[in-house]
């Protein structure tokens, strides 16, 4: 459903991508892991529009939506929680899963869409009043990735969304993130914590220095010797 | 790297460089010290004058909003300030208006310093507005104030010198222009001028680096403040009279434009552009709104087709024509190609 | 940075087009402006340019306006000829600023070399160009700007500022104290009863505003008013409720002042009937434009004003032609006024023409000297009002009485003015509204 | 001491107030969504007179109707401005936009004065009244024209902030001054949120620039008192916080009323200006500063 075909990309003059290639498929959770610095935010920007590559191009169901807008591939259905979350922070729960349903049309639609999200997350549902610049690290990402969800999206990107949080948050986390497994949504990952990322995906692929130098299933991935030495600190 | 042909040359420009100068600019420099002698149009000769003093100020302005990142939105109000100091000094004690001059800097310094302390916590446009403000209080102060400054009356202060002729007017103002550009330049040529470029891009990154922020941006305030404030004594005696809507801020919007058009950051594209917006305009004068738009409409242009300005035009020649050896055919090697950046 | 900018600037060839454009456009106009500056020297000598300054923008502009049409008018007549010398205007905005005046008085005596100045309205603008006018000894006719300022700058120095000849305007008091005598002369015929004699003064924030409050407070003061309240306004300010509201609450039975541009003075007017002022109202000025009764209404009644009127046939000739022409309305001071007096400027070129055959700044400043501060030279079918004279006792003041120079009283009736002083000239009583 | 001596000034700042904060809604939605200090704001407000004289007097039309025409006039306009200068520029570059746009509604600013003296002169055109007639209040006449003008203010004010916190539209605007990205993220058209703010803006200054044509008469340079009162107003109740800035708006109002009052009609700028620096000099991010809101501290 998401192919990124070739992409070089940077910011000013700097490259920051070489030749990148992957895809996703329908109902797959796949990771992107690799050391901080390497163009892994970089990438997942390119596919949302926010960052143009500058040489090849991305599709996503099937159409090329290289240099598309940004709001134009959030309707399409692709959900992008970044690292920073982006939330409203000025808003309350409740608003910003309203901005997150935006462009769910009937009232009836967005109720259940609501309601799903909410049996999801439902520490959201207690603090539906609350301003979202008052929230906990933990609760805020699940905010953005509830508010992702209110999209109903095709393919759900998760950029670091372990990232700052305590053990106890990230296992709540990482738990949503199974459970979406489970609802068959699409889930593109991008993480540090490339132990707890690669069990749970389908499939993985290493990011080193702007270029992919290696893929596989998420298990063959854990076992290799060179993500071993690299990220596990398993000699 | 000197070749033995151009020696002098490159001695000349070591000197220069210290002033922040170039050959050229200070052939420039030359030619306009004998303009008076060729042109003896009074005309000519007064609207010269204005060029340079719409220049100094345009310079005091790039001074705060080229480097500190804060246009000082009440320019005009310390260049008023400048003058109604000189000149009621002069009226009232009957103080010379050569010590009135400096006694109008240093007024508008110590408001400059003050507004430096109060602007401190605000970031950029904020900081603007707040010198706004302090220029909109101090126009409606000089205004209503009848009793001091004869309010919107206006005040007829003395002559600087007794003499039709306005050549003496303009070699005061070239002295003074000429003053402003070498000690602007110095300034931010040293390392002075990388501290203000640091805290006027990042205040935060150039506190860690060591950089006392309060220091920089209330000495660059106050300095701005103070060349524009010099000016103003100067002015109060070219014209004669002063009144508070000198202080208006459409005065501070025609320094912000040239300095904008010159090129923020550069003070010397300030004169170059004064010298093209500033006798342009005054010829349009029979055009009185066309003019003004075309001022509006240039501001807009530069802002969205090429904010580097003329200063950024120039350099980008001259980079151009150093690349394509076009110097060393002439003989002008130069040791400092940055020197004008 | 710099490594970047050559970059920049060829991604931007539109950049670079748009900034050799300006550039060659600029030096191109300097230059054609350049060569015209030769033709105009080399122009013969029988041109007489005359400056003049007037508030042609800013918030007076609207009296500009008039002093443009009524100077063309004036000139016109005589086919913009005088013997064989050829008159060209050369108009001076003063932007009813003093320092922007005595800028621009000074670029048109140095830039278009103007051989005499004529005209200005606003008193500070007076004293600022009286300066550039003393320092290159051009001679300046008939200033409007009235006020004592500018008689006490004479008087400093009559030598150095005789070149500012003859004002068109006297000082305020000669011209106030008729309302005083108005109001007195009601009372005393028992036309009027005032609940009390406590007059508040109201006035625009400058030399014209203070001079005539100053004037007319001392006036009311002799009369045996008390005056117990001042207020002065900022040029332009067009909110009066809380002045107004403070009026109000000192029950005063007169208002008295001016305010001379058209948006505070309307606004004043219609702001007062608003919050039920219950005061006579006298407002100097608010007839000088033409079209003050389109932004007051009907809340102008009763107000006070001194103004000449278009009474003569020559004068309402001179209005509807004005008004068919420039469709403006004309104001009996900013037009009518200014009407006479470049009449009489012309009536000053032909008598230097006649008695020198040549005219020039030296010559005009010896016609000034000998013929018009003498009272030997003057006007006397003007269409505002008899005659324009100067003697030297009083210059630089017009002579002002029933037989020269005065403005009748008059008072608003929707849109009309009613004369109700002087007794020779007067349309009906002063009336009096319910209540007051 | 005279109650009415309390009351008065109040009311008569109150009813001038409402319009300055109606004015000061503009620039805070603009500089909170778009990051534009709006310079020009006052010429919108000067073409807004404008328009509604010309439907007024020129063609008749009801004071109602005319005051729409300005709106809709000034929406346009602000509309055109923002797609053809704004977006230009954020096409090419955001470095520095703060400053950059500011610049650049300077140059607006000036082109729309001069463009509106070109025109139509430098005469001051106003009507008599909208609405003639006054009304008692308290112990004080005023008169219709100003009681409507503050109640359209209240109007305005009241529907914009239905609309910011109840539609999709306005919250997509509101979201978009929190966090752009975000916005973007979750499907809102960034290009069109931004050139309907500016020009609802420009609709709102015009909206104020009409409703006062009866106490302001138009002329070009009319727009510089109410930009920088707005100005005053949105520092003062702390940049990018609509919601407060029709407290601000009234409390300015007040302010220079009792200014007015005490030290006469010039003095009070200078006096509010000074109580405004004192205010910000203790809390320069402003009276009523919200956290997390984009503020005017460094």
């Amino acid at each position: 459903m998401l192919e990124v075909n070739n992409i070089d990309a940077g910011y000013g003059n700097m490259q920051i991508l070489w030749d990148v290639s992957f895809s996703v498929e329908q109902g797959e959770v796949v990771a992107i892991v690799g050391p901080n610095g390497v163009g892994k935010t970089t990438s997942l920007r390119c596919i949302a529009g926010i960052v143009m590559p500058w040489k090849g191009n991305v599709e996503f169901l099937g159409s090329d939506i290289t240099g598309r807008q940004t709001y134009e591939i959030a309707k399409m259905g692709l959900a992008y929680v970044t690292e920073e979350t982006n939330l409203f922070t000025g808003m309350t729960v409740m608003e910003n899963l309203q901005m997150g349903g935006l462009t769910i049309s009937g009232k009836n639609e967005f109720n259940n869409t609501l309601d799903i999200v909410f049996s999801m997350f439902p520490r959201l549902a207690e603090r539906r009043k609350q301003y979202a610049a008052t929230m906990s690290g933990g609760e805020r990402q699940m905010l953005a990735i509830a508010r992702a969800l209110m999209l109903n999206p095709k393919l759900l990107i998760l950029d670091e969304p372990s990232m700052g949080l305590s053990p106890q948050n990230v296992e709540i986390v990482f738990d949503s993130i199974l459970n979406l497994k489970s609802q068959n949504v699409t889930v593109l990952i991008v993480e540090q914590n490339v132990n707890y990322t690669l069990e749970i995906s389908d499939r993985g692929y290493v990011l080193e220095n702007g270029k992919i130098v290696m893929e596989g299933k998420g298990k063959d991935l854990l076992s290799n010797d060179h993500i071993k030495n690299m990220y596990l600190g398993i000699a | 790297m000197e070749k033995k042909g151009t020696f002098d040359i490159s001695r000349l420009n070591g000197y220069l460089g210290k002033l922040g100068l170039k050959p050229l600019g200070f052939l420039l420099i030359i030619l306009l010290a004998v303009i008076p002698l060729i042109i003896t149009d009074q005309f000519w000769i007064r609207l010269l004058t204005s060029t340079l003093m719409m220049a100094a100020l345009a310079m005091a302005f790039d001074f705060s909003a080229g480097f500190i990142n804060i246009n000082n939105f009440g320019l005009a109000a310390f260049w008023g300030l400048g003058a109604y100091t000189s000149g009621l000094l002069a009226v009232n004690l009957g103080l010379s208006p050569w010590l009135g001059m400096l006694a109008g800097a240093l007024a508008a310094a110590v408001l400059g310093f003050l507004v430096g302390l109060l602007t401190l916590r605000l970031s950029g446009i904020f900081a603007s507005c707040m010198t706004w403000f302090v220029a909109l209080a101090l126009m409606a102060l000089t205004t209503n104030w009848v009793e001091l400054t004869r309010g919107s009356s206006g005040l007829s202060t003395p002559y600087l010198v007794d003499s039709l002729s306005n050549i003496p007017y303009y070699y005061v103002m070239l002295i003074i222009a000429i003053g402003v550009l070498i000690l602007l330049r110095v300034i931010t040529n040293s390392h002075i001028g990388m501290a203000f470029k640091a805290i006027g891009q990042d205040k935060q990154a150039a506190e860690a680096s060591g950089i006392n922020f309060v220091k920089y941006r209330i000495f660059n305030m106050t300095l701005s403040c103070a060349l524009a404030g010099l000016v103003g004594g100067f002015y109060a005696h070219y014209t004669g009279v002063i009144t508070p809507t000198m202080m208006h801020t459409s005065n501070t919007v025609e320094a912000l434009a040239i300095c904008y058009v010159g090129g923020r950051g550069s003070i010397w594209g300030a004169i170059l552009s004064a010298f093209i917006l500033v006798p342009a305009m005054e010829l349009m004068k029979g055009m009185m709104e066309v003019r003004m738009i075309i001022y509006g409409v240039l501001l807009i242009l530069v802002m969205l087709v090429y904010p580097a300005g003329l200063a950024g035009l120039c350099n980008a020649l001259y980079k151009f024509m150093k690349d394509k050896g076009l110097f060393r055919k002439f003989g002008f090697v130069s040791k400092n190609v940055t020197g004008r950046s | 940075m710099k490594g970047m900018s050559m970059g920049r600037l060829i991604k931007n060839r539109w950049g670079v087009l748009f900034l050799v454009l300006i550039l060659s456009a600029s030096l191109l106009m300097m230059g054609g402006c350049g060569s015209g500056d030769g033709d105009n020297e080399a122009s013969d000598d029988k041109t007489v340019k005359i400056g003049v300054l007037g508030p042609f923008t800013g918030p007076a502009a609207r009296v500009g306006e008039e002093f443009k049409a009524s100077t063309e008018m004036a000139f016109e007549a005589v086919d913009y000829q005088i013997g064989d010398h050829e008159i060209e205007l050369v108009w001076i905005d003063s932007e009813s600023d003093a320092e922007k005046a005595a800028r621009a008085y000074e670029q048109a005596i140095v830039k278009d070399k103007i051989d005499c100045g004529f005209l200005n309205w606003h008193s500070w603008v007076s004293v600022s160009c009286m300066e550039v006018a003393a320092k290159y000894k051009i001679p300046h006719f008939f200033s409007i700007g009235g006020t004592d300022i500018v008689n006490e700058k004479y008087e400093s120095d009559p030598e150095k500022y005789f070149y500012w000849v003859g004002k068109g305007w006297p000082v305020p008091e000669k011209l106030s104290i008729s309302y005083v005598t108005t109001l007195e002369e009601a009372i005393d015929k028992g036309i009027w009863e005032p609940r009390n004699k406590k007059v508040a003064m109201y006035g625009v924030d400058n030399d014209w505003g203070r001079g005539f409050a100053n004037a007319l407070r001392s006036q009311f003061e002799d009369a045996g008013w008390e005056v117990v309240s001042e207020d002065w306004v900022a040029l332009g300010e067009t909110e009066f409720y809380p002045m107004l509201n403070k009026l109000k609450s000192l029950d005063v039975s007169v208002i008295a002042g001016t305010m001379s541009d058209p948006p505070s003075v309307s606004s004043f007017i219609k702001q007062s009937r608003e919050v039920g002022l219950e005061s006579l109202i006298i407002c100097d000025g608010l007839g000088w434009v033409g079209e003050w009764y389109d932004l007051t209404g009907e809340a102008s009644d009763y107000v006070i004003d001194q103004i000449p009127q278009w009474a003569t046939p020559e004068a309402q000739k001179f209005a509807s032609e004005f008004e068919e022409r420039y469709g403006l309305e004309p104001g009996a001071n900013s037009g009518g006024l200014c009407y006479d007096l470049a009449r009489f400027l012309v009536k000053v070129l032909e008598t230097c023409d006649e008695q020198y055959g040549d005219i020039n700044t030296e010559n005009l400043t010896k016609i000034a000297k000998d013929e018009v501060m003498t009272g030997n030279l003057t006007l006397d079918d003007g269409v505002m009002t008899s005659v324009y004279q100067y003697t030297p006792e009083t210059f630089p003041d017009p002579v002002v009485d029933k037989e020269h120079y005065i403005f009748p009283v008059i008072q608003y009736f929707d849109g009309e003015a009613k004369i109700v002083w002087p007794e020779e000239w007067k349309e009906q009583d002063l009336q009096i509204p319910e209540g007051m | 001491m005279d109650p009415s001596q309390i009351a008065d000034p109040i009311i008569t700042g109150l009813l001038r107030g409402g319009l300055y904060a109606l004015m000061a809604l503009g620039l805070a939605l603009v500089f909170g969504v778009m990051n534009i200090p709006n310079f020009a704001h006052g010429d919108f407000y000067m073409v807004g007179a404008y328009l509604a004289f010309f439907s007024f007097t020129a063609f008749g039309l009801g004071p109602i109707l005319s005051i729409i025409v300005a709106m809709f006039g000034a929406f346009i306009l602000g509309v055109l401005v923002e797609k053809g200068v704004f977006y230009t520029l954020r096409k090419r570059s955001k470095k520095n936009w703060v400053m950059n746009t500011f610049l650049l509604t300077l140059g607006i600013s000036i082109v729309l004065q001069n463009s509106v003296k070109m025109l139509f002169g430098a005469n001051y055109r106003g009507v008599t009244a909208f609405w003639p007639g006054t009304m008692q209040i308290g112990s004080i006449n005023v008169s219709i024209d100003r009681i409507v003008g503050f109640l359209i203010a209240i109007i305005a004010i009241a529907g914009f902030w239905v609309f910011l916190s109840k539609t999709k539209v306005g919250r997509s605007i509101r979201a978009v001054s929190q966090d752009e990205t975000g916005s973007q993220l979750v499907g809102v058209n960034l290009n069109w949120i931004h050139t309907l703010t500016f020009g609802l803006s420009c609709a709102v200054a015009a909206l104020a620039g009409a409703s006062l044509l009866s106490i302001t008469p138009a002329s070009p340079g009319m727009g510089l008192t109410p930009l920088y009162k707005s100005w005053f107003v949105c520092i003062l109740v702390g940049m990018g916080n609509v919601g407060a800035s029709i407290w601000g708006g009234l409390l300015l109002g007040i302010l220079e009323t009792f200014a007015y009052m005490q030290f006469g009609a010039g003095w009070q700028d200078a006096i509010s200006l000074a109580v405004i620096i004192l205010i910000l000099l203790f809390k320069p991010s402003g009276l009523f500063a919200k956290k997390g809101v984009k503020s005017a501290l460094e």
